[in-house]
């Protein structure tokens, strides 16, 4: 039988492997897709529990499906915008990983 | 063996190693594609779950948008360094950290009550009692968001726009 | 009559806040005003320090010494919600005579500051901010503006003696005057901490108990109705007595004040020492010892032995120093040990001893620092076994420095004798020892002013020294007033020492 | 469930601001360029205007709107009075810089007014999704504020190590926000906070939920461990926008965090009084580490971006006594909010008019402004004086309020800490005092070419002026604030 905890399961695995992306990689657009990954892991936590406790207790509607809806809407704003930054940042200096960003230290 | 395990397990595999795909990888391009290939995955999970609209949703954009957009930007910013992308020094540690979130947060669902004690039918989320209650209870976060995405069309114009100036 | 009664305290009131307000109104104008120049702001500042002299006077004065206690008091609330802080100002005998003091080294900093030139509009915004804030120290009537004015006092101190200062180079001793100010200004403001948090724990102790104030009377009542166990007596007054133990030059925290009194210019230097050091032993004998009884007498012969290794250490160390304004900064150590003993007592001898010693080592010091910095303004060094011989060329510093250095010894007929000996009085009660220890402190006193006196001032003269001008008419006018202040307080001590004894009795009272 | 159009008429302020923001996208299009700084004028007399809107519509009601996403009571009216007057300032001290440095000069003013409008939102929401957009509605004109200067390598790299963390750190929150919600169902602050105080009520998964959930906020708040962006951001930003984020972008995070506390954490004490612990650590870590780290700073913005992480400790600080006082400490915290406002809004402003038509960034370049610019110089020099908490300055008096207040809660030691703290900031503070007062310029008259116009002179004085009114007299202030501390009665 799925159940609930099947989801969470899966969710927790998608979060750490994109934690993992993050912490590890050098690459801004290689990060943002890692985050990405971890977005999703919030969305199926979301619609898992939505749907498996719809009805009972305090959840009486859609919020989960909702909220994902909405993580979807702004991650693609996010995307979006942090990618022009990444362009921006191509033109100027022809490199887009994050460790050569070293023009700030003490 | 229940049908829907048996298709719940085989997206999750394909899931997961997309994912792992996107954060080993060594060839940034290769990793854009599992990015696509995993959330089409998302998307089946969603349909096991019976949200069919979401699943539209998350192919239209994840998949339609945000992954072309990405693989737009990598042609755009053709870098010789991509098919070698190394990773940070402190890896090791990253990957002790994540594997311990995996387990403080695995440990947790497990003792959970409340998340042991759900049901364990799905119920399917109906399109027209989501847009409705889109619309409705959450009118406010719905306008809100409408200008976060404003916002972003006029960072994205003001920051990428190639004008005068520059050094 | 009772109408005209209040009349007239009404009018004293707004005399007491004026003498606050005043300095720093007109300083804050200087900050306002463009284009002042440094002559301006020298007379208007002079102008100023000049009024509030007349109302530190008229203040001292009017205190009624037949009835003692807080008088020209008011209180108006000034956080009505919340923390609930009132703000008010009070006078008492011991009070009097230090607005007094400071009224009198105020207007003699500014009227000798004619050599500033270079930014003279800061340096007056910043000394009339300092010389109000020691007002308000002395008048404020509860914890929360005490400390805030104190604060002030401190904070001008930094940019005065980092950008007018001079630096020290000795060749083998170099100390700027940077240095100098940030150790100052470090130092002080690490003790303060331990001030505020004496004084929150103080408030939260009230605050449970259902009267939060700040107010120093009714924490006074508060105090004798027992709120405070002895445990929290204990450290909170040890948290004072080395807060404000630091700012009047308690050993082994005393560093600061030599290398500040240094780097200082001669204005600063005089309100520093003359001024600044006594809001220490104020906050101990007005606060600690009046609020916190129970701990005052437990760690009082802490503080006579930390008083004591004062006296004996400042001597020994302006002994073995060549700079003028060094062996005049130790030598202020050393007198503040005095001051600390004599509010270690705990008798009313002793705290009356002090007090006065208070008063009178102010002006003495500030005197000499006016003379330090003349012979430093003309001469361009301060060490003393250059400079020779000075009686011929400038008579009137050297026989007024020697005045002030009779004073500081304790001759009979000056200030100073009246005090030391008031305290050793005081604590031949408590110990012969200490009494022995310090009656030596005086001798050492003795040893190095002498030689002090009998190195730079009298002996051949300097061939180079010979064509040096004597004081200006300022310094003339500043130096004699205030060595007649220091031989009329020795002549008639009950000038001040009635306002004082009705002050230490009211202290005398919760011991 | 929309209730009566009563409701709506609560929302006026906001609507009003997004109609303004929209109006000056517009502007920006009619006027021509070369007159740019009219949009910005627009949006100041807009800004102006919507103070006396909020005041009139919103003031003294309390009152849930939308289904209790959104709470309109004093709390926000407060913070939404403040966000307002620093979005004002921000512009005002933004023209002259925006007018010599940045192309695209319309747009820069409508995301001011837009963060603004997020600001609003988030300090009023009551649900964690509305939070969260409003939130990033903030966070993305921040984004773009960061990186506007596009030409500067150091705001684009500023401004993707900003987003990358921003999004990380939401990534991590909302994460926290699904383990709540698969376990209470819900993502109202009652809802979660109903089931939360359920006694015995220790779910491993809500628990985590709400660690992670803070864990997010303190990565936008910028609390030791969480902290490492923000020196890096707050360099590369061009100045006005980080005076923006060290002031408004703060104080929108911190109210944030209150409001989750006081509506999630609060009512749940056993919860609540282990994460009182949590935070003290956390308070006292980033006041040690944000102030020491200061000291050894020798650029000018990174030194403000630690002590503004040492600021941060201090408002934690505040929020450990969260339920074991009366509401004294909310009150203290939102005096010592304004304090820190008008006078960072001193320093801030100065330094932008000493910076923005030459590249100074160090420490000592700083040296000779005194005598070349003495306003100038006693501006930053009054503000520093009070972000150390000396007196005459509203510096003082927030620090010895809300320090006095915490130790009521019965945490003296921890107030002890923050008063030493501060101790540190003091001489860090006097270094860049020293430099500007003592030290002698490698060159003659290296400031020569500073000139201030008239908007940039209106918020230098204006600050200077509240910096020494609200130290000196706080009393009206203080009577507004003491409203919102009913929250925690």
């Amino acid at each position: 039988m799925l159940e609930l905890i099947h989801f969470n399961i899966l969710s927790v695995l998608l979060f750490s492997v994109g934690l993992y992306g993050v912490l590890a990689r050098k690459s801004a657009i290689l990060i943002i897709m890692a985050i990405e990954l971890m977005l999703n892991a919030v969305n199926i936590n979301f619609i898992a529990a939505a749907a498996f406790k719809h009805g009972g207790g305090l959840f009486t509607n859609f919020d989960g499906h909702i909220l994902t809806i909405f993580i979807i809407t702004i991650a693609a704003a996010e995307v979006g915008l942090a990618l022009a930054l990444i362009l921006r940042i191509f033109r100027n200096k022809s490199t887009v990983n994050v460790d050569q960003f070293d023009m700030m230290k003490l | 063996m229940n049908m829907h395990l048996v298709i719940f397990s085989v997206i999750s595999a394909v899931l997961i190693s997309c994912a792992l795909g996107v954060v080993i990888s060594r060839n940034i391009v290769h990793s854009a594609l599992f990015l696509l290939f995993a959330l089409i995955s998302v998307a089946g999970i969603y349909l096991v779950l019976l949200t069919e609209f979401l699943a539209i949703v998350q192919l239209l954009i994840y998949g339609g948008a945000i992954v072309i957009v990405i693989l737009f930007a990598l042609m755009l910013t053709r870098n010789e360094e991509y098919p070698r992308i190394q990773n940070n020094k402190l890896w090791p540690i990253a990957g002790i950290l994540s594997v311990l979130v995996l387990i403080t947060l695995s440990v947790s669902y497990f003792q959970s009550d409340v998340i042991r004690n759900a049901s364990t039918t799905i119920s399917p989320a109906g399109v027209k009692s989501l847009g409705s209650s889109l619309f409705t209870t959450w009118a406010i976060p719905f306008e809100l968001a409408s200008l976060v995405l404003l916002v972003a069309l006029i960072g994205a114009i003001v920051i990428a726009r190639s004008d005068k100036g520059g050094n | 009559m009772a109408v005209d009664c209040e009349a007239m305290n009404d009018f004293y009131n707004i005399m007491a806040f004026a003498i606050i307000a005043l300095p720093l109104i007109t300083s804050l104008g200087f900050m306002v005003v463009p284009n002042l120049a440094s002559r301006t702001c020298w007379l208007i500042s002079s102008i100023v320090s000049l009024v509030t002299f007349g109302i530190s006077v008229l203040l001292f004065v009017s205190y009624d010494t037949m009835i003692g206690g807080t008088q020209f008091g008011f209180t108006v609330p000034w956080l009505s919600q919340g923390i609930n802080i009132t703000f008010g100002l009070g006078l008492t005998g011991i009070s009097a005579s230090m607005v007094l003091l400071n009224g009198i080294v105020l207007l003699g900093a500014c009227l000798i500051s004619t050599d500033i030139e270079t930014r003279g509009r800061d340096f007056y915004v910043l000394l009339l901010a300092l010389g109000g804030g020691v007002f308000g120290v002395f008048l404020s009537s509860d914890l929360f503006f005490f400390f805030l004015f104190y604060e002030l006092a401190v904070l001008p101190m930094y940019l005065l003696i980092a950008v007018w200062g001079s630096s020290t180079n000795f060749g083998s001793f170099n100390r700027s005057k940077e240095y100098g100010a940030m150790k100052l200004m470090m130092v002080l403001v690490a003790a303060s901490v331990l001030i505020w948090i004496g004084i929150i724990a103080i408030y939260v102790e009230t605050y449970m108990n259902g009267t939060p104030t700040f107010v120093f009377d009714e924490l006074r009542i508060l105090s004798e109705s027992g709120l405070f166990s002895s445990g929290f007596q204990n450290w909170v007054f040890l948290c004072f007595m080395i807060g404000f133990g630091v700012l009047s030059g308690l050993w082994p925290f005393h560093t600061w004040s030599p290398d500040g009194h240094v780097a200082a210019p001669t204005g600063v230097s005089m309100l520093h020492a003359g001024v600044l050091m006594k809001l220490g032993a104020f906050g101990i004998i007005q606060i600690g010892i009046v609020i916190l009884p129970l701990g005052a007498q437990t760690w009082m012969p802490l503080l006579m032995v930390l008083g004591i290794v004062n006296v004996i250490y400042g001597a020994v160390s302006a002994m073995s120093q060549t700079d003028l304004k060094y062996i005049i900064g130790y030598s202020s150590v050393s007198h503040m040990g005095y001051v600390l003993i004599g509010a270690a007592t705990l008798n009313s001898i002793g705290l009356s001893g002090a007090v006065l010693q208070m008063f009178s080592h102010g002006i003495m010091t500030a005197l000499m620092f006016v003379l330090v910095g003349a012979i430093y303004h003309r001469a361009h060094t301060r060490d003393i076994y250059v400079l020779n011989g000075l009686i011929k060329t400038m008579p009137h510093i050297c026989v007024l420095f020697i005045i002030a250095g009779f004073a500081s010894l304790g001759l009979p007929g000056l200030s100073g004798f009246i005090a030391e000996f008031l305290i050793f009085l005081g604590v031949i009660k408590i110990s012969l020892w200490i009494a022995a220890l310090a009656v030596l402190g005086a001798a050492l006193t003795a040893v190095y002013i002498l030689r002090l006196i009998a190195r730079t001032i009298v002996g051949p003269v300097d061939p180079k020294l010979e064509n040096l001008p004597d004081a200006n008419k300022y310094e003339k006018i500043v130096s004699v007033a205030f060595a007649s202040i220091l031989i009329a307080v020795g002549v008639w001590p009950a000038l001040l020492l009635d306002s004082i004894n009705v002050g230490i009795s009211s202290i005398m009272s919760v011991l | 469930m929309i209730e009566g159009s009563n409701n709506l008429l609560l929302l006026t302020p906001e609507f009003v601001l997004a109609g303004l923001a929209l109006l000056v996208f517009t502007a920006d299009l009619i006027i021509p360029e070369g007159k740019k700084e009219w949009v910005g004028r627009i949006a100041v007399v807009g800004l102006i205007g919507l103070l006396f809107v909020t005041a009139s519509t919103v003031m003294g009601i309390t009152q849930p709107v939308y289904n209790n996403f959104l709470l309109v009571d004093h709390y926000s009216f407060v913070f939404k009075m403040i966000f307002i007057t620093v979005g004002i300032i921000t512009i005002l001290m933004s023209e002259e810089f925006v007018k010599t440095n940045l192309t695209s000069q319309g747009e820069y003013y409508g995301l001011v007014l837009l963060a603004i409008l997020g600001m609003n939102i988030l300090v009023q929401s009551q649900e964690f999704l509305t939070a969260y957009i409003s939130l990033e509605l903030l966070s993305f004109c921040l984004y773009v504020l960061v990186g506007y200067s596009k030409f500067n390598p150091k705001s684009n790299e500023a401004a993707i190590k900003y987003i990358i963390f921003g999004t990380f750190s939401s990534a991590i929150l909302l994460y926290g926000l699904s383990m709540v919600y698969s376990v209470v169902g819900s993502t109202l602050y009652s809802d979660i906070a109903q089931v939360l105080s359920t006694s015995g009520f220790m779910d491993p998964v809500a628990m985590l939920g709400i660690t992670f959930i803070m864990i997010g906020i303190a990565f936008k708040l910028g609390i030791v461990p969480f902290h490492s962006w923000i020196p890096d951001v707050y360099e590369g930003a061009p100045i006005p926008v980080t005076a923006y984020l060290a002031i408004g972008a703060k104080i929108a995070a911190f109210a944030f965090l209150a409001r989750v506390v006081i509506g999630v954490m609060l009512p749940a004490e056993e919860l609540w009084s282990s994460w009182k612990i949590i935070f003290a650590i956390l308070a006292i870590s980033t006041m040690v580490i944000g102030n020491g780290i200061a000291i050894v700073q020798t650029k000018v913005k990174r030194m403000l971006a630690y002590s503004s992480i040492g600021h941060s400790g201090v408002l934690l600080s505040g929020i450990v006594v969260f339920g074991s006082t009366n509401g004294i400490v909310l009150e203290s915290l939102g005096y010592y909010l304004v304090g820190y406002a008008v006078t960072s809004f001193a320093v801030f402003s100065a330094i932008t008019a000493v910076t923005y038509n030459n590249n100074i960034e160090l420490i000592k370049d700083f040296a000779g402004l005194s005598d070349e610019k003495p306003l100038l110089s006693a501006s930053i020099a009054i503000g520093l004086f009070s972000l150390a908490g000396l007196p005459l300055f509203v510096g003082f008096t927030i620090k010895f309020y809300l320090f006095s207040s915490i130790s009521i809660g019965g945490y003296l030691w921890l107030a002890g800490i923050a008063v030493l703290a501060s101790l540190v900031s003091l001489y860090y503070y006097l270094i860049m005092i020293k430099s500007m007062y003592v030290d002698v310029p490698e060159q003659e008259r290296a400031h020569a070419d500073i000139t201030v116009r008239w908007p940039m002179w209106i918020v230098i004085i204006l600050s200077i002026l509240m910096t020494i009114a609200l130290g000196i007299y706080p009393d009206p202030l203080v009577n507004q604030l003491n409203e919102i501390s009913d929250l925690l009665k």
